[in-house]
């Protein structure tokens, strides 16, 4: 009973967070949505036995992702001059509207799964622990892994090359 | 002794080769005394075994050389017989002569080994084509002959009029190449094979006379291609502004005769084809009168002989349409002596007035050149067929052979008899203008008897003008004796009694006569009678039948090609392919303008299509 | 009341569609990258949700790997925004439209 | 002894030798590349001297396989087909070597790029495997697209791209086809694919796969040949390409298409070939006529030659597909017999550019005074290629005429008159260049053909005779192997050849002395 609960608070918070974050005319705001709705999901990661999974998640992407934004935020100063600028009225619509359709489509393609699937979480023993979760990736996943280092690395080169190649003709630091 | 009958066609080509090559280092008298001596050497090769057909002894023959294109079963073999020894003595006897004749007259010449070289590969050829055992070999004769023409009559090439020439006579010959060898596409399709043998004895049972008609005709499109027959003959004329030697051994003795002797050896086929028969009958015909009206008027020596030729040879093809194929050769073998004797001698002239050849600005030259004089004499009364010359009797007997036929061939007849007088008339002309009268030269050159090297060939042909006749005098008809194994299975004319003959032959002779004594009486006082007649004018250009070609065939050609050239190739056909470049770049310029930068535009049509898929893979999957 | 899978794969849904919400409205690039961090939570909370169910490892695997792309995305995301940033003056993602035609 | 791959794999590693060349000594670039392009001659000799001549199948076969999975293996063999074309390449390319000696712009790389293009040539001739065939068919494309687009001349950026633009969209169908085919292939084998040659002759095809197939391959082989309406990349690239380039190109490049016919076309898809032979020998004797017609205007002496191959192609053309053993291996040896001509001519026209820089008829005349063995040399290449009998050009025509009129009469008839065109656009041309007094006053200072000149043609002008005199070997290793297509396109066809189309209805002929002679007076 209890996870029900847990449950419905943290989805709520989710929910509002992420409206928030869409909706706050200054980023800084947004931010501060983004990272509640990710602390809720990693609650609804505990919830569902993914331990590895939520521990990852608070660390890099609360922590590390987050910070990146904010960071970037503060260095690109907060204007909210232009947050939402001359909108279409249509296009307010429209998104709304798009949104919609997706929230239906989802829902609708896992009608089919979720009225026949197993009603209650019949508990099976899996549980994300570290070692399965490790057994896993260093198996068969062992080659994909090895990309995503591959990945990281460039990653890594292409920030430092886009901040050290820029044209250095612009010198006049443009701050808000 | 045919063992060796090889060597007649390898001969002149080793001596062609040698002098191509080496001429220059030989230095002229070598190169010349080679090219003399090797057709000599051929000459000497065949006279044994052309004697063993006079003694009866001989017998037909072909010889395997090597196999040539075996999947069209195309080898290099010699047929070995009576038609062809006659044929290899005239290209070897009166070819030696003319290389004699030309050591003097090419003399300092810079190009004197090359000439001899091409004068060998022209006998070589003619002897792959007179030799040969099939219509491939003899294809390749008769193309390669047309090759040595055309490098003679364009010897002297820096004269772009001898240039221009060469390649008329080569392009005309290949048009009549083009019949010969469509004919030979049809023969193959019905025999299988090349070979005069086989076709010969089969063609009876398999040929059906249209298919006979077809090849015949086909075959006479390449004889009149290079016997210079209507309408293939415009090459002739233009081919005199090769050296006169060439003029004598090519455009009068040999080569052109190769159209008559091709038609005389598949007589066989001829004969399954009286239609075609009839066809090249009166095409001879019309080629004789129309050459003779124009050869009247004509004021260049060589031209008058090159019209005369043309004249001649549509003697030859109206005998050999008439079925007469011996009388045809015989006359083909007078007519090798005397026309080679009148050019020669028309080249004596030109070389004593030093290059000077028109008639108008002759006249006595009987004191100076003797020799010249007499041996011309006699070709003239030869050609004229005045009683005891050669011409006399060959030119009689195809009249007679075409009398005898009968029907609507009286008409040829006819119309031959007015030929021979009209060629009585221009010879008298011709003879009387260059020797008699008074001299009309200017006063630089002062003409000379010719040196030995050029009058013995004259003397030794004038002798065979006269007598080459009594071969074949109707008493004893020895040549056709002495031909018949080449022409087993071919019917004889019929209808020829001895009376029939006689009668014949006078009335050719008075005709002779007259045409004499008009020319004589016409030209004998010392200023020329005015040519002036609209009748002169026009055949003095030949009846501007060439200009006529050049406007009907060959400048609609021209503007057709250029056509091509200018616009279909790069419009049409380029067009089209630049035509779908074009396409393709506007139908990417269009696509480009999705490309708008706007970031968000993307996502939203990320967004849509991401909808629209789920509810495609949810309708395809059977969620509703 | 016991939570279902159901449940987790709705909260999903709905996340995700207001991430593509963002990403449609906002015109500022940090917001538009949030919302797409948002869009990419969503996939992972199926991810883990659908694993859960079906007692395969696999998805949290697959969740973690999610992650990784989206950490790279992130930087090298940012770090283009700030060299833009750096000549133009201004985040707005209408204006950086040259690479069009 | 892998004869067939290590005859492949020498020009490449000429190539390598020639491109490690020290940069400074440039002039050893010329005589090492010439060097490295003689191994590929001397083992195609040995491949000629080895060839068993009555065999009809495929010899010095060499069977590797790469990936059994998609049936793809290194499968090369000769046959009568290929061996001379073979011989050819490996002749061509010494001597067009030694004939770029004007070439002075950056020597190596064009040294290199060549060696690489007579790999890929002799890949395309000798690849049995279908994949590795393609793999060559493209090889060549590069090499080609450089050679002229980096040493031609004026306009060679827009000749070259024409050239690769085209060739590419015909392999685009070819690479199509050849997939399908390969999986049809593999289908009935079992496996997933197989580009193996020999399994592909197994297979059992629709009609209508058939017809699609034949149209890819077709497509491609078409615009190589060049087929009339494709053409019109030919005299673009010939009168921009360098010597060297137009020669190998016009001699060999050109027969890939004619070889990919016979050894594809007809042989992989019979029912195909049977039906639309009529429609391709037309546009064979279009191309005939059409080709020989525009080459009488040209004004430029290159682009009157690459017109000229147009037209001789169509012979090729008409030959493969009027489908008798007269035709077919006429076909062959005249694409042997037009790889020397033509190639002969474009080497003249080279020498001649070299020294006067201009290729427009106009600008010459009267050069047979000033150059007297250049204009012979000139007037005999172009009479052997005009078909004069006693040289190369005539033996292959006579025979296609003769092949081709036993079941395609009227084209053939037509076709002919090729022969006439021939000599008018040849001679006329010699005449404007050759005869006459010699006109500009710049030619009277030019010099004759030197020794090196005269030695470089010596081979062509040796083998032009030679084939033209004594065909018979050539004919003997070539009439086999067309055989087994004719039978091949009977079995599965309904289609008859005609009793003469076979080398066993051509009569048998004695000789000796003839029986009834003496007649009966």
């Amino acid at each position: 009973m209890a996870e029900t609960i847990v449950f419905i608070i943290f989805a709520a918070v989710a929910l509002v967070g992420a409206v928030w974050m869409v909706m706050a005319p200054n980023p800084v705001h947004s931010a501060i949505g983004l990272l509640a709705v990710m602390f809720s999901i990693a609650v609804h990661y505990v919830i569902l036995d993914a331990h590895l999974i939520a521990a990852v998640q608070v660390i890099i992407y609360a922590g590390a992702v987050m910070t990146l934004f904010v960071f970037v935020i503060m260095l690109i100063g907060v204007d909210t001059a232009d947050a939402y600028g001359p909108q279409v009225p249509i296009q307010r619509a429209m998104t709304a509207a798009v949104a919609a359709g997706f929230f239906a489509a989802i829902a609708l393609a896992g009608r089919v799964v979720w009225i026949t699937g197993s009603a209650a979480f019949g508990r099976p023993n899996l549980s994300g622990t570290v070692e399965a979760v490790a057994d896993e990736l260093f198996g068969t996943w062992m080659v994909v892994f090895l990309s995503t280092i591959m990945l990281l690395t460039i990653a890594a080169m292409g920030t430092i090359a886009l901040a050290y190649f820029h044209e250095d003709s612009t010198e006049d630091e443009a701050s808000a | 002794m045919t063992d060796l009958l090889w060597l007649v066609i390898a001969l002149p080509l080793l001596g062609a080769v040698v002098n191509l090559f080496f001429g220059k280092r030989l230095g002229e008298p070598v190169a010349g005394g080679l090219s003399v001596g090797v057709v000599v050497a051929s000459w000497a090769i065949a006279v044994p075994a052309t004697l063993s057909f006079v003694t009866g002894s001989g017998q037909v023959e072909t010889i395997y050389l090597f196999s040539w294109i075996p999947v069209v079963g195309a080898d290099a073999a010699i047929l070995w017989d009576p038609l062809s020894a006659v044929m290899t003595m005239i290209v070897t006897g009166v070819g030696a002569l003319i290389h004699i004749y030309s050591l003097g007259y090419m003399r300092g010449d810079e190009r004197y080994p090359r000439f001899f070289a091409f004068l060998n590969l022209f006998i070589a050829s003619m002897m792959i084509l007179v030799l040969s055992a099939n219509f491939a070999m003899m294809f390749v004769g008769w193309e390669l002959v047309g090759l040595s023409s055309y490098l003679l009559i364009s010897f002297w090439f820096t004269k772009p009029e001898a240039a221009a020439a060469g390649k008329k006579a080569f392009i005309v010959n290949r048009i009549g190449d083009w019949g010969f060898l469509v004919a030979l596409m049809i023969i193959f399709a019905t025999f299988g094979t090349f070979d005069f043998g086989t076709i010969f004895t089969t063609a009876p049972g398999i040929l059906t006379v249209g298919a006979a008609t077809a090849i015949t005709l086909l075959l006479f499109v390449g004889a009149a291609g290079k016997s210079a027959q209507i309408p293939l003959y415009i090459w002739l004329p233009d081919a005199m502004e090769g050296p006169t030697p060439v003029s004598a051994l090519i455009h009068a003795a040999t080569m052109v005769t190769a159209g008559v002797f091709m038609i005389a050896r598949a007589a066989v086929l001829f004969e399954l084809a009286p239609v075609s028969g009839a066809v090249i009958a009166v095409v001879g015909t019309l080629t004789a009168l129309v050459a003779a009206l124009i050869a009247v008027s004509q004021t260049d020596i060589k031209k008058v002989l090159a019209y005369s030729t043309i004249s001649q040879l549509g003697f030859m093809v109206l005998a050999v349409g008439v079925g007469a194929y011996t009388a045809g050769v015989f006359h083909l073998a007078t007519h090798a002596f005397f026309k080679a004797l009148l050019f020669l001698g028309a080249g004596s002239v030109i070389h004593a007035m030093a290059g000077e050849q028109d008639m108008r600005k002759m006249g006595g030259l009987r004191k100076m050149m003797p020799v010249t004089f007499i041996t011309m004499a006699i070709g003239w009364l030869a050609i004229s067929g005045i009683f005891p010359f050669a011409g006399f009797w060959s030119k009689d007997e195809i009249l007679a052979a075409t009398f005898a036929k009968g029907g609507a061939f009286i008409v040829l007849w006819a119309v031959g008899l007015f030929v021979a007088l009209l060629t009585a008339f221009y010879m008298t002309r011709m003879f009387v203008m260059t020797f008699l009268g008074r001299p009309r030269w200017d006063g630089g050159t002062h003409p000379h008897e010719s040196p030995a090297t050029m009058t013995v060939p004259l003397i030794v042909l004038g002798f065979f003008s006269v007598s080459a006749g009594l071969v074949n005098t109707p008493a004893r008809l020895a040549f056709e004796h002495f031909l018949e194994p080449s022409f087993v299975g071919v019917p004889h004319i019929k209808g020829l009694t001895l009376g029939l003959i006689v009668t014949l032959a006078v009335v050719s002779l008075v005709v002779a006569l007259a045409g004499v004594t008009w020319g004589w009486l016409a030209y004998r006082r010392d200023e020329l009678p005015a040519e002036d007649g609209a009748f002169w004018r026009r055949s003095l250009e030949a009846f501007a039948v060439d200009d006529f070609y050049g406007r009907v065939i060959v400048a609609p050609g021209k503007r057709v090609s250029t056509w091509a050239a200018e616009t279909m190739d790069p419009r049409v056909i380029d067009g089209a392919a630049h035509g779908v470049a074009r396409g393709v770049l506007r139908f990417g310029s269009v696509l480009g303008k999705l490309q708008t930068g706007q970031v968000r535009g993307y996502a939203g049509g990320m967004a849509v299509a991401g909808v629209i898929l789920i509810f495609v893979f949810l309708a395809v999957g059977g969620g509703f | 009341m016991i939570v279902t899978t159901t449940w987790f794969l709705l909260l999903a849904a709905a996340l995700f569609s207001i991430g593509v919400a963002g990403v449609l409205i906002r015109r500022n690039a940090l917001v538009m990258f949030m919302s797409i961090e948002l869009m990419l939570n969503a996939v992972n909370l199926t991810f883990v949700a659908v694993s859960r169910e079906l007692g395969l490892i696999e998805g949290q695997v697959a969740a973690l790997f999610v992650m990784v792309v989206a950490a790279t995305e992130v930087t090298v995301g940012l770090a283009i925004v700030v060299a833009v940033f750096r000549t133009r003056a201004s985040a707005n993602v209408d204006e950086l439209a040259e690479m069009k035609g | 002894m892998p004869v067939l791959t290590i005859l492949i794999a020498l020009p490449i590693v000429g190539a390598i030798v020639v491109a490690l060349l020290p940069k400074r000594r440039t002039e050893l670039v010329y005589p090492i590349a010439l060097g490295m392009s003689i191994p590929p001659l001397v083992v195609a000799m040995y491949v000629l001297v080895n060839f068993r001549v009555g065999d009809a199948a495929f010899q010095f076969a060499e069977n590797v396989v790469f990936t059994e999975a998609f049936g793809i293996g290194w499968i090369v063999a000769v046959d009568g087909i290929s061996l001379f074309m073979v011989v050819l390449t490996a002749l061509l390319f010494p001597i067009s070597i030694a004939a770029s000696r004007s070439i002075t712009s950056n020597v190596k790389s064009y040294m290199v790029l060549m060696l690489i293009l007579e790999t890929g040539l002799l890949g395309v001739f000798l690849a049995l495997d279908l994949f590795v065939f393609f793999a060559f068919f493209e090889i060549v494309l590069i090499p080609m697209y450089l050679l002229i687009s980096l040493w031609g001349s004026e306009n060679r950026a827009y000749a070259s791209l024409k050239f690769v633009l085209f060739t590419a969209t015909g392999s685009a169908f070819l690479l199509a086809s050849i997939i399908a085919l390969a999986i049809i292939t593999g289908d009935q084998m079992g496996t997933l694919a197989s580009f193996d040659f020999r399994n592909m002759l197994q297979t059992e095809l629709s009609s209508t796969a058939q017809f699609v197939l034949f149209a890819g391959f077709g497509i491609a082989f078409a615009i190589k040949v060049p087929l009339f309406p494709f053409h019109t990349w030919l005299p673009d690239a010939h009168t921009e390409a360098p010597t060297a380039a137009s020669v190998i190109l016009a001699a060999v490049l050109l027969k890939m298409g004619a070889y990919g016919f016979l050894r594809f076309n007809l042989t992989l898809f019979p029912e195909a070939a049977v039906s639309l032979a009529v429609p391709l020998a037309v546009l064979g004797v279009v191309g005939i006529v059409y080709g020989a017609a525009l080459a009488i205007v040209q004004p430029d002496i290159k682009r009157l030659i690459a017109y000229s191959s147009v037209s001789h192609m169509g012979f090729i053309v008409l030959g493969a597909f009027a489908l008798t053993t007269q035709a077919l291996t006429g076909s062959v040896v005249l694409m042997i017999s037009h790889g020397l001509t033509t190639g002969a001519l474009f080497l003249l026209v080279g020498m001649i550019y070299d020294r006067t820089h201009t290729r427009e008829i106009a600008d010459y005349g009267g050069l047979a005074r000033v150059m007297p063995v250049f204009a012979g040399m000139f007037l005999f290449a172009a009479l052997a290629s005009a078909g004069l009998p006693g040289l190369s050009g005539f033996v292959g025509e006579f025979a296609v005429l003769i092949g081709s009129y036993l079941t395609l009469p009227v084209l053939t008839v037509i076709a002919s008159s090729g022969v006439i065109l021939a000599a008018i656009y040849l001679l006329w041309a010699y005449e404007r260049v050759f005869t006459g007094p010699v006109t500009n006053p710049k030619l009277k200072v030019l010099r004759d053909l030197g020794f090196r000149e005269v030695a470089i043609m010596a081979p062509l002008v040796v083998l032009i005779i030679g084939l033209g005199v004594y065909p018979k070997p050539v004919f003997d290793r070539i009439e086999p192997s067309v055989g087994i297509i004719l039978d091949r396109i009977e079995a599965t066809t309904d289609f008859e050849v005609p009793a003469e189309g076979r080398l066993s209805g051509v009569a048998e002929i004695e000789y000796g002395p003839v029986h009834e002679s003496g007649g009966d007076n």
